[in-house]
């Protein structure tokens, strides 16, 4: 499934985690959880060494899944060996994507994703200004490009990025990294609003974490909710000594769940419901 | 103050500004008050920075011909005395320009990061100095086992904040401080400690530190008539080494070279991701970190590797953009020096010259014992920093080592009593 | 240079050379150089000094203003930085000068007593600058509690003898130094710590340490075009005290204050032997102690008095004897601060400065902190050392007293970990 | 009996011990048995704080002294119980002469050195240039001064020494400080010689030993022996667990006997025995 058509049943849920988190197997089991879930869209963090856009809690879910042993070519066998039914994000940072393969640059990591069935790319540490490689790679084998708009983006950047982005647009809540709170921002409804007559679909993260957040958001008009941090927390938090695994799938998929309705029924209270 | 990088902040293919959208407008922002006040002078800031160098910072540093060395060698060879700074290193150089940058940007609050806690303290005194409040991130690991820089930046009233993620150590203190400046890009000022990071700070923190080989060009030809054969200086980011060098690159008689730390090893862990050494410019491949392209220590995926050397301050696994470029285009020799090479040099210093060097800078030292027949007759060392800090890195790693140059330290066993 | 006492040392009736026979000569033959070379500029002695002083010392050392410390006075307040000196106090100055007298002397040998180990540092960094054999007395209680000084002096190349005689501090190491002069005098020349002694010592140190007051007096008019109000500087055998007022001395407008060291309390325990305080110059009567009359902490016999305080460098119960006389005479005001105090001056000025001051100088800013309403519009104050050497010393005293202006120091206690 | 008449019978053995150490009633015995061992004179230390014209052995003598509670007061009192028949001769440092009384200055502590019989002074800290006070005191009370002449003292110093002295004069036999030695210096040869044509008696110290050092330094000239370290080194011994006091005592006399059996040979078969 292409992401403009996980899209197209106007609301989509999105939720993150870092592949291979804490281990290949168990997070196997946990993506699939989600999925079975509801989730309309995965982003799938392949973990880097230095992720200076996450908040803490995702850093310690990047630092078990490299502990774990997750590396490039590991992260593609994960994604091959997935079976969900939403269409897969990978969210990582450039110099990944720029080392990947013998000849440097972005072009063989695109292709190798591409193979297994990636959807699109999320690539905190890129700005729009570098992008143009990636984006001719992402061309080239049919690869969407997300990028992020900062509640500070405004003017020529954000033009840039209008440019060059397909898929989604990841509409970012307030300032800061990523990592749940306990509130929607208010600035979540201007970033909103610049990017309103964008052609592509508008999901928001950065600190959601309930089902009423997600239904806050949607029905302020986003398309979809991107929910990473409190789905990592999970994972942190482990299982029962019985059945760890098990124990964690079951409670990521009550959460997608949780969320999930929460977006459903903001899309039905709010103004999305009366445009077309 | 010169540059000559392009707008964007590119040397050659390095540089630029790879960092979360969100940090877009914090570093749009310092790049025009950089080239406002700090290439156009406005409001007097160049002339206020300098002063305050002169004043607070102890500014001009001597050139002080060492006596001893030059005899062993038989080459004139000068010492520039950035350890008689305040603080003890170059760093504040870069410090104090930076916080004074941020009161004319009108910011209220500075952060910066730290790993064994130089750059933290610098930065620790130019805030107290200039009366604005700052936050240092530390890893715990770092902090355990730094524990009087701690104090030193505590006692000039900065908070330090224990970084516990990860393995508590630099590189994790820098991606904190960039979280919290995620978040506070409005009030607050990143001080960051070297010249790395996104555009503007290695043009920035280079004009900043380039007072080195302004005073040090004329001061050579005061000493001797003229320029110098070779300028020497160690390389971590490079912020000692760009500083000392800016002023002579277009000199093409005088040889630049940048010494790395070899650490124990110049190969490479890729499994375990552990690199024995800090030698970036000479062992590490192209890549992107800490929001700029540059020469990193990496894994064939490209995963950053735990990098090492017995000096904490060159114990880091990337390096400038402008060095990485000088070296590429030729105008720069990246050498390198390893531990043992190091520990002798710091001993050998201390006992010829009364100067005891930061383990930083003794590696520098070492290259000129091993290599002073090609360096030419007049040769200048950049003495980044004293060695009081590596006191106990010393007594430990000698011990370890058994190096025939080193002092007996008996005394201490006869009287009794635990380590330093 | 210019000298006030008469021929013999005698500075009204403090000074002279009451010293054991043995010692005579070669304290005639230092008096013979010093005239000759200090006084005279024999063979560009002073030349040489100066140049040395600049290059390796560097000389000179700012005279800052205090912006925070102006404004909370509401006076302008000026630090005369010699915590910049190599080797981080004004120490440096006088090491520096005996040394390079004695290679003019043709002395093969140097040799020193040291207390916490500062006045060992300097000579150590001179010897080995200077390229002379070195060995310096140290009592082993001092030793053991002033390690990384004593490691510093062995890096440097110096011998560091452990004196195990009596209570094995300052006092005993200095008569061990005084027993080792009068067996070699030939080849060795004996580099007193401070202005005391036998003449010439006491007029030879302060002339060497007035390059403070020679810089500062011209700085001051630089700055603000006039001398100014007050000069403050702590006094323990008073080096840095004479070295900040010497030049000033003939200016009657500007008023000459000697910090001492209150300790605990002013009180004697006679009985004990024991004065909780190092006030030679306010508590101590005229005696006799280590070849000169001067001011002592002593006891009705004549019995030299334990001193105290918590800054190891003003922990002595003399005091140069030009100061005593000073004193006397009405030129100087010899005030005291307490212990308390010092460490809360020390938190004061690291906070809001960026200097953190030795803990001796701390003194000094108490006494501004206490009187700055008395003492004008425009003072200076001596920062006589830096204080790094007693971060370890301040974190034990200031948890003892539970000092409000003192950072908290959770971090470590969170973090685990023991002491410094 | 004055110092002039101790040396009358043409040498003299001259013991120091430090008084009070390491306390008062042992002391005395101490000083007894060197007095029954044969001094001549006896150098009756007043220990000060700062001696540092001592070697480590007196040194620590001083401090034992000190520790065990001597004071001037106490000095003067022991004197007065001593039971010899060797004149006492004070040695001690200028700043307990200089404090001693209410008024400042040295007239007070010789006053009551005369009262309680001590015969001379030496203060080796006390130079010529400075003596004019105290000599002035010992000329009012009838006490000798005596001062030490270095191996190194020569010209105008020696003849402000020669105006000053009286009792006898101290040749240092070496550089350095007090302690005992093996060898005799050949400097003392030299010092004895410069002070040949004094008319006060030459008694060397530093470093004296063994009856042998002494008979050798009789035989080379001297009028007398000052021997101080190797019995400080006794004292500092101690004596066995049942008799400390009369072990130590008994080991003096003996050392004296030693010393003073060579002076005398020295004399017998010296230059002197020749001399009117
Ligand atoms: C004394 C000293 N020299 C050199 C360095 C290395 O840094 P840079 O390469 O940026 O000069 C450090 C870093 O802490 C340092 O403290
Ligand atoms: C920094 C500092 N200040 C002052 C003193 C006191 O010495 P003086 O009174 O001779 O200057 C010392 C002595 O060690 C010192 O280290």
């Amino acid at each position: 499934m292409t992401l403009a058509a996980a899209f197209a049943d106007d609301l989509a849920f999105v939720p993150y985690l870092v592949a291979g988190d804490p281990t290949f197997d168990d997070s196997l089991a946990y993506i699939e959880a989600l999925d079975r879930g509801g989730a309309d869209v995965i982003e799938l963090g392949l973990p880097f060494s230095e992720p200076i856009a996450e908040g803490p809690t995702i850093q310690e879910g990047i630092v078990r899944a490299l502990d774990g042993g997750m590396t490039t070519e590991r992260y593609f066998e994960f994604v091959g060996a997935l079976s969900v039914e939403a269409p897969v994000v990978c969210m990582t940072y450039y110099n990944l994507i720029y080392q990947c393969g013998d000849e440097r640059g972005p072009r063989p990591f695109v292709e190798r994703a591409a193979a297994v069935g990636i959807a699109g790319l999320v690539v905190p540490d890129l700005p729009p200004e570098e992008a143009g490689p990636l984006r001719a790679a992402c061309d080239e084998f049919g690869l969407d490009l997300i990028f992020i708009v900062a509640p500070t983006t405004r003017g020529e950047r954000l033009e840039q990025m209008y440019e060059h982005v397909s898929g989604y647009v990841y509409v970012q809540a307030r300032l800061g990294t990523t990592g749940a709170r306990d509130d929607v921002s208010e600035q979540t409804d201007a970033s909103l609003a610049r990017v309103a007559d964008w052609e592509v679909p508008k999901a928001v993260g950065f600190g959601i974490k309930t089902g009423d957040h997600a239904e806050r958001i949607i029905a302020a008009g986003a398309d979809g909710v991107i929910v990473g941090s409190v789905l990592v927390d999970i994972v942190a938090e482990g299982g029962t000594e019985d059945h760890p695994r098990e124990d964690v799938a079951a409670r990521l998929a009550e959460k997608a769940e949780e969320l999930k309705g929460g977006a459903v029924a903001g899309a039905r209270r709010g103004t999305r419901a009366e445009q077309p | 103050m010169s540059t000559k990088e392009s707008r964007d902040g590119k040397f050659g293919e390095y540089g630029g500004q790879y960092v979360p959208e969100a940090l877009m407008p914090a570093i749009e922002e310092l790049t025009e008050a950089y080239e406002r006040f700090v290439l156009e002078n406005e409001d007097g800031f160049v002339d206020e920075f300098r002063r305050r160098m002169r004043e607070f910072g102890g500014r001009p540093t001597p050139l002080q011909h060492a006596d001893q060395l030059s005899e062993r060698y038989d080459t004139d060879v000068y010492l520039k005395r950035e350890d008689l700074l305040h603080g003890g290193a170059h760093k504040l150089n870069n410090a104090l320009g930076q916080v004074l940058l941020a009161k004319y940007m009108g910011k209220e609050r500075i952060i910066a990061e730290t790993g064994a806690g130089q750059h933290g303290t610098a930065t620790a005194m130019a805030a107290a100095h200039l009366d604005m409040p700052c936050e240092i991130y530390m890893g715990e690991t770092d902090i355990a086992r730094q524990r009087p820089n701690v104090f030193r930046m505590r006692l000039n009233g900065s908070e330090v904040n224990p970084v516990t993620t990860g393995r508590g150590t630099l590189k994790e203190a820098i991606s904190e401080t960039m979280r919290d400046w995620a978040k506070t890009v409005e009030n607050t000022h990143y001080v960051i400690g070297s010249v790395v990071g996104p555009h503007p700070f290695p043009a920035m923190v280079r004009d900043f530190q380039a007072l080195i080989s302004e005073e040090a060009r004329r001061q050579t030809r005061e000493k001797e008539g003229r320029l110098p054969d070779a300028v020497l200086a160690c390389a971590g980011g490079g912020s000692n080494t760009m500083g000392a060098f800016h002023n002579f690159v277009p000199d093409e008689s005088v040889d630049l070279y940048a010494v790395e730390a070899g650490g124990s090893s110049l190969s490479v862990d890729e499994e375990a991701g552990v690199a024995p050494n800090s030698a970036s410019l000479s062992t590490g491949e192209e890549g992107v970190l800490h929001g700029a392209r540059t020469r990193v220590l990496q894994d064939g995926d490209g995963q950053i590797m735990e990098s090492h050397s017995v000096s904490a301050g060159l114990d880091y696994a990337g390096v400038g953009p402008e060095l990485a470029h000088l070296v590429d285009t030729g105008r720069v020799d990246a050498v390198n020096v390893d531990d043992d090479g190091a520990l002798e040099a710091f001993h050998r210093l201390s006992q010829l010259e009364g100067v005891i060097p930061a383990l930083e800078t003794a590696h520098a030292f070492e290259y000129l014992e091993e290599h002073h027949d090609d360096l030419g007759e007049f040769v200048v060392v950049n003495v980044s920093g004293r060695g009081d800090k590596d006191l106990e890195t010393v007594i430990e790693e000698t011990a370890e080592r058994d190096l025939s140059i080193a002092p007996e330290m008996d005394l201490f066993r006869e009287i009794g009593g635990g380590a330093l």
